[in-house]
């Protein structure tokens, strides 16, 4: 397998053709309108299903119904436009039928700007639609992994028959990187028992979200419940590098886990004892794992480009054993390498002083 | 070994197009390369720039604060990069364009009369493969047979272009030998 | 010459057993009839699905023989599009009420006609939100009275109501765009055969088909089902006149036309 | 008796004996004594019962005429059923049988 | 000043006309349905502005309009409907316009059903429109207090230039209950040195979302931090029952606080020692309140309409000293409070057996 | 008699000092400066709120002398609305290009329409979403090539372009509604009156009022400025027929009419 | 002390006006009160409820598991009712309409033939009234007088009917004295 | 020199002395060399300069022909500043001046 230059936004794209879409449903939106762009030809080239939609609201519920007809369809949008397909998410997740989303975030609230931003991580892991539901939700570093991530999305998304959100920006859809792009997938006609196909030989089958009774609506979130249970103890990914054994773990995800890798390898050069935990998934986060490194690291560093989301996550996973730094940057602006080193060395939990070495590895603080 | 290298200047000078012949070779040297253009307000118009990272190691930020190797192809460009080389690193400067000159002692400062040698090889916008060449023959961040090799397949729809293309890549990389000299 | 009774009319197959929720003197309980009796007619009901709205027709796909799916408001025939574009070869039909589609579904209504997407919208129009109980539509009539509108529509504030068919006639991409009413027989009988040339377009492939039927809502207009009717043939019919308003040229040439 | 219909009111099911030209099935269970058949019969032969339906309702009926007219009689011209918005109706005509 | 029996969703609309409510924007969708019929001819009959949109998402946008012309305006909707004006508040918080919302939250995700749920807590508390921002929710548990919420909410509104959400069921939208009527206040013109009126004899003025660069945007994002540092230090409200000096704390908001309170009169009178904590504002949470108790209380149940969602801001707040149980319904199962006196029997931490009572008071557990 | 040059024509004073971002020979700049400069006319630039749509006229707020806002993508005319409503005695307008007014806003639009609310919407038609770079809009041409239809738009899988003015002509609640382009001086022209006359319908409060605008966007259509005029005259207004579609009886009686 | 009531019974029936009867008088004796009816699935056609807390204290819940007062109006309300009253409690049951009885020795059980004394006052819609009457009567939760004050209050606009209102609620309160041996 | 334009390249702010009947003045710091007024001018005296904007345009500019027939004078007729999309032409004509 050779590897070829792709940028983030085509890779992703040409790995969910690879990966088996069969419709694609979307509005033109920066930073993410070159996926759109690369599926209007690529899409008809191979008799497959490409509709620009009227709208964000529209695109969503077209993949609804593609869905529904049990076709492997997605959508992609950034942040504005993610906020639009909200309530159709909901349904789509009431309804238990799976699609997939990328999500190029962008600078926000509101119209914002176009830069690469990581804000909208409690909209896309807490639920920004109504009701008890959360998608899968992963968040590439590199373009490989975008691509690796498209092409597995579908067969997540129809394993559990849930919604998968790949989450990034537009530092990862407009760079380029080397991609060895998996290989294309085989179409082959599936009936898996709900989807709408007509029904010709079989008893009729409907796909709804309505249940006026409690008890059945309560049984429904029940059965979504138990979905991510299940997903959270198959699917949760993360990366690290020197986490074990470190005084300072960074925790950071997407770009800023990119970016944070430069600053701890200059941070480690300059003798800092400093390691990077990544979470591939956040939704399934890998709160079990921080647990058992918040027990034996010093310090975390959580690193962001937002105003502190996924903070409250670790937070979350780590309780109170071990002390938590922010980093944050906000509206898009991507801070460079030196200013997250300048922040561990701030956070680093005991700097060498008067040439004497700090502890490198602090007493283990139980969870209590 | 990693090579952090910002190309910039006005759009329509084929900063991104030399960012990705730069990127392109260093993929055919397997090496780990990120191409990125710089992005947000600079998008319409005005300034392009491109960062292109070149490691025999795994890369992480795609983008730096100062950059080891730069190409500047207008006065812009020249203001904002000039100061932010890496200490050590190389800055190749468009002569035929820019006036001004860095000022720094710490880098190696290569004025490269780009536009000018590609006026007379008949292209005046192989400026950008011009600058290649030469910061490819000062920094050594890859050979300049896979860059002629790269070059030629990435402008195979312009066969008429292929020698000045050559020339102007190699134009560039003799024009480092001969005025090194001067600023070293 | 011997006689017997024999069955001259009975309910449609491609009605399932389930007993509506709709109120006594609905008209959505006639549209659905007549919707099944063309399935029925035609043979499509395994080859058929349908899109709920949300309105009171909401349970629809509790009441027909055929896979269904229930879309959000507004929103049926954006979903109706991402199933025709993945089943190309199935009959795709949404049902939605007048506060589902001439309110918060102008957009996607429009933009199926727009696209000439190859399915089939029955489009019950009573002028009122009648699942919510009684609001004013955009469809409410001048001077109505509405849980919203407890001193009738003002045309100052509300402006008028929109007459869907006559804007969707305006779209290049709409093969077929009447408009019916079902307070009698005789009008009962034109909107089937209306329904029937609407699914007999998209089995040919001609394009966007719709369907506007006027119909009651006898609880939210406060009147008995005989008077409702005749709400609908006299005021109704007089604001939405009744019509073809677009009938393409390749539509014509179907011989039932 | 309650006078909410008692649950286990006859619901008819099989065509009343009747020498009309035609006659009508209501079924019961689905009638919610709209009147809408009543409005629309020509020849003015339904009425909703006094009786009351498992839900609730009047139900549909054919007037039972001692005596009737033949003007008087269900002719099966399905307008009841035409109309009903329950599709409660199953109409029969008088026809040849076969052989 | 005598009370008057309301039934919750009219109280509400009652109250926003008194509180100066000027513009009403809204969209039919029960369980809120009868505010918008109330104000449909409340508003006309004072020449106030009614208008019934043809979408919740028009609805919020006309509410945007009329909040940037300096209007005190206001939506009102329930669950699909809020996840449809996502986008529009996001708008409004980059704008840093005053509004007000009632969300009478239903069961979902999907279409759900109508009955009371408190599934959109995420939703609303964190953010479901894109970017980082915050609206005041606040939760009323009583109609008294909805309608002194609805009247105080323009206010605050107006005082911090933010959304502020009244966060309810058709439990407290449907109920009937004695209601004192703040009254009528006097509609003021005023001119804040914002508002779009025409520029007559002033510098004109824009209101707008987008800045282009990251650094402005930066700007805009850190206005709204700080914005929301001072509502969390000045606005957080809760109410207390019990609650020093318990054994076990009951945490819950809203309708479920009001059947907890039933669950919990009983259980002490059955001799158990149980508190309980009613956030008021879910945001600002009341964290620092609850991280005192939790260092002096055995033991938390968290008892919500949902699958566990303010569970989380309780968490966060407590850290790790204190254990915290959860009790949930989902799909608008309202339990009656006996199932919540079940759940306080088996969350009690050291149930009184044979006889013989368990210490009432655990030793005070530190924050570490 | 002595002579002087004087000045016939000048920067119009409701424009700002801003050098707008747009590519040359854009014709946003001409329907920017036929809005200030009927803003000059009438005197109500103090006494005007604009409301900015997203596409590339999104900075118009920086462009207009007077109080603006700046909408969500599609939704100026429910923005323009609240605004409107809160103040009735201000001049409140709309700039919306084709991809916010006729594919995301199509409903908003409408609405506005039919409620017959008093606020006038310029409307700008360049065929193509310019801001996010050459996507196909609702209102492409047939064939035309985008970045989202390189081969050029295909009518069979996206139907025809929108006739937005013709389609908000059925509705009732819409006083004015006219197309106009901008392709030469004397098109510029008329323009500019009808520009006038939607500002002094609403003046006058008779309803809602919308200047639909053929522009050019001769970046994204790959022209030269002056072909992409050319284009305008010949391809666009061929499709999009220019003319008044509705006029209604009050607004006849307006002495400019 | 805290009443805990639901009435129950088809649409139509008077319910929710039984409730707010019950609601406002409350009010009238400054109690604490509320009142909610039966909401979701149920509230279109078929059954109405409505239960209404009045009490001397704030009070919590307004819906319980176990009320201490009903009034059950249709034969579908005592099968779901009446298991639920609270051990000591009320059920009034109209006796018109319905046959079966609770079968419970553990509360009070009241037999009102209300619709029948309705009917007699010419008025079948006011057997809700009359149940109230018997409810106030044996419960003793409110003051007949406040009752009749407020019924003739919230019935203003019929004056017509306003004597046979008050006739309703006398004999609903004069049945309970009357059957009240039978059952306790 | 940069070919880019010089940031000192003078802006013509008053209009260039003319005898014609009439004159524009471009400004250049709108002006985005987008051609339309040459296209436009019906006595073909628009044309674009070689000069360059400070925002790298080449600005509109009168043509100035030696010993000028009358015909190929400005009119100020105005089409130019009404197809400028940037509002960056004011016209003059030479107009009898007021006492
Ligand atoms: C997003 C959203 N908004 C509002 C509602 C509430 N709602 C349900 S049905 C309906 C209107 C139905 O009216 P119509 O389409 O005319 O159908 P009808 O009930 O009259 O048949 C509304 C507003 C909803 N379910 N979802
Ligand atoms: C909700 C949302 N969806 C998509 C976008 C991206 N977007 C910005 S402008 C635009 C289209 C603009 O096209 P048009 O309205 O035709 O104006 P033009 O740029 O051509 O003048 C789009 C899709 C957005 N900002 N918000
Ligand atoms: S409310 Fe109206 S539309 Fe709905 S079922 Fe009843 S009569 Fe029909
Ligand atoms: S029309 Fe149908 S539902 Fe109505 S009364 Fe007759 S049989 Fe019954
Ligand atoms: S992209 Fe098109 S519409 Fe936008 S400014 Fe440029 S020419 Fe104008
Ligand atoms: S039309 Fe205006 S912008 Fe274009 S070249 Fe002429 S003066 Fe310059």
């Amino acid at each position: 397998m050779t590897k070829e230059l792709w940028k983030g936004n085509e890779a992703i794209a040409e790995a969910c053709v690879r990966g088996g879409l069969e419709a694609y449903f979307g509005y033109p939106i920066t930073p993410q309108t070159e996926l759109l762009e690369y599926l209007s030809w690529r899409m008809p080239d191979l008799g497959r299903a490409f509709l620009q939609a009227e709208s964000e609201l529209a695109a969503i519920n077209m993949v609804y119904g593609a869905a529904a007809a049990g076709a492997r369809t997605m959508t992609s949008s950034s942040s504005p436009g993610v906020s639009l397909m909200q309530e159709g998410l909901s349904y789509i997740a009431a309804s238990n039928v799976p699609m997939v989303m990328v999500d190029m975030m962008r600078g926000g609230p509101g119209l914002g700007n176009l830069a690469p931003t990581q804000a909208d991580y409690f909209q896309l892991v807490k639920g920004g639609g109504h009701g008890d539901y959360h998608p899968i939700v992963l968040a590439p570093s590199s373009v490989q992994e975008a691509a690796d991530m498209a092409y597995a999305a579908f067969d997540l998304a129809d394993r559990y028959r849930t919604i998968v959100i790949i989450a990034a920006d537009g530092n990862i859809g407009q760079m380029m990187e080397p991609v060895e792009m998996p290989v294309m997938r085989e179409l082959v006609p599936r009936d898996r028992g709900w989807e709408l196909t007509g029904s010709v030989g079989r008893p009729r089958r409907v796909i709804h979200s309505l249940n006026l009774s409690p008890v059945e609506m309560a049984k429904i979130n029940a059965l979504i419940q138990d979905k991510q249970r299940l997903i959270g103890a198959n699917e949760v990914r993360y990366a690290e590098r020197f986490a074990e054994g470190c005084d300072l773990l960074v925790v950071a995800f997407g770009s800023a886990a990119r970016i944070a890798q430069t600053a701890i390898r200059q941070a480690r050069e300059a003798g800092l004892n400093v390691g990077l935990f990544r979470p591939i998934s956040l939704y399934p986060f890998p709160s079990e794992r921080l647990a058992a490194l918040a027990a034996r690291t010093r310090k975390f560093l959580v690193f962001e480009l937002n105003a502190g989301q996924m903070f409250e996550d670790v937070r979350l996973a780590t309780g109170s054993p071990v002390p938590i730094d922010f980093l944050g940057r906000m509206g898009g602006v991507m801070p460079l390498p030196d200013e997250v080193l300048e922040a561990i060395q701030q956070a680093m939990p005991a700097p060498r002083t008067n040439g004497i070495d700090a502890p490198k590895r602090a007493a283990p603080i139980g969870l209590n | 070994m990693e090579h952090q290298i910002v190309i910039s200047g006005f759009g329509g000078q084929g900063v991104l197009f030399a960012g990705q012949l730069l990127a392109y070779s260093a993929l055919e040297e397997s090496k780990h390369v990120t191409w990125i253009p710089a992005y947000g307000p600079e998008m319409r118009g005005g300034t392009a720039n491109v960062t292109v990272i070149i490691s025999d190691d795994e890369i992480g930020s795609p983008q730096v604060r100062n950059p080891t190797d730069v190409i500047v192809l207008n006065p812009p460009a020249l203001t904002r990069y000039a100061p932010l080389v890496k200490p050590g690193g190389c800055l190749i400067v468009d002569a035929t364009l820019i006036e001004q000159r860095s000022g720094r002692s710490d880098i190696r400062e290569i004025d490269v009369p780009a536009r000018a040698i590609a006026q007379a090889l008949g292209f005046p916008q192989m400026a950008n493969v011009v600058a290649v060449g030469a910061l490819a023959a000062i920094s050594g961040v890859l050979k300049l047979e896979t860059l002629e090799r790269v070059l030629i397949a990435k402008t195979a729809k312009r066969p008429e272009m292929r020698e000045a293309n050559i020339a102007a890549l190699r134009q560039g990389a003799a024009a480092v030998t001969t005025t090194q000299h001067a600023v070293s | 010459m011997t006689e017997e009774l024999k069955i001259v009319y009975e309910r449609p197959h491609a009605l399932t057993e389930a007993i509506t929720h709709y109120c006594p003197g609905c008209t959505h309980g006639i549209i659905h009839r007549l919707v099944a009796e063309v399935m029925d007619e035609m043979g499509i009901t395994e080859r058929t699905i349908g899109v709920a709205s949300v309105g009171c027709s909401v349970f629809s796909y509790n009441y027909f023989n055929c896979d269904f799916a229930s879309a959000a408001h507004g929103r049926a025939p954006a979903m109706a599009t991402g199933i025709k574009r993945v089943h190309p070869d199935r009959m795709v039909f949404t049902y939605q009420g007048d506060g589902d589609l001439a309110a918060i579904g102008t957009g996607e209504i429009i933009h199926a006609a727009a696209r000439g997407e190859n399915i089939t919208v029955i489009f019950v129009n009573n002028a009122i939100y009648g699942m919510t109980g009684g609001q004013m539509a955009p469809t409410s009539l001048p001077g109505m009275k509405t849980t919203s509108s407890i001193r009738g529509r003002d045309t100052k504030t509300t402006g008028f109501p929109l007459k869907m068919s006559e804007m969707l006639a305006t779209i290049e991409g709409a093969a077929y765009v009447v408009r019916r009413s079902v307070h009698d027989p005789g009008h009962i009988n034109r909107a089937r055969k209306a329904i029937r040339t609407a699914f007999e377009i998209q089995q040919k492939g001609l394009g966007f088909s719709i369907v506007e039927i006027l119909s009651a809502c006898p609880v939210n207009w406060g009147m008995t089902p005989t008077d409702a009717l005749h709400y609908v043939e006299h005021d109704m019919v007089n604001y939405f006149p009744l019509g073809d308003f677009k009938v393409a040229d390749t539509v014509k040439a179907l011989s039932r036309g | 008796m309650s006078i909410f219909g008692a649950p286990d009111a006859p619901i008819l099911r099989t065509p009343a004996p009747s020498r009309a030209h035609g006659d009508i099935l209501v079924d019961e269970d689905r009638c919610k004594g709209c009147g809408l058949c009543v409005a629309v019969c020509p020849k003015h032969v339904i009425e909703l019962s006094g009786r009351f339906t498992p839900r609730g309702y009047h139900p549909a009926a054919l007037i039972t005429f001692s005596n009737a007219q033949p003007q008087e009689r269900c002719t099966g011209c399905m307008l009841c059923s035409t109309i009903c918005p329950d599709a409660a109706i199953t109409v029969y005509r008088l026809q040849p049988a076969r052989a």
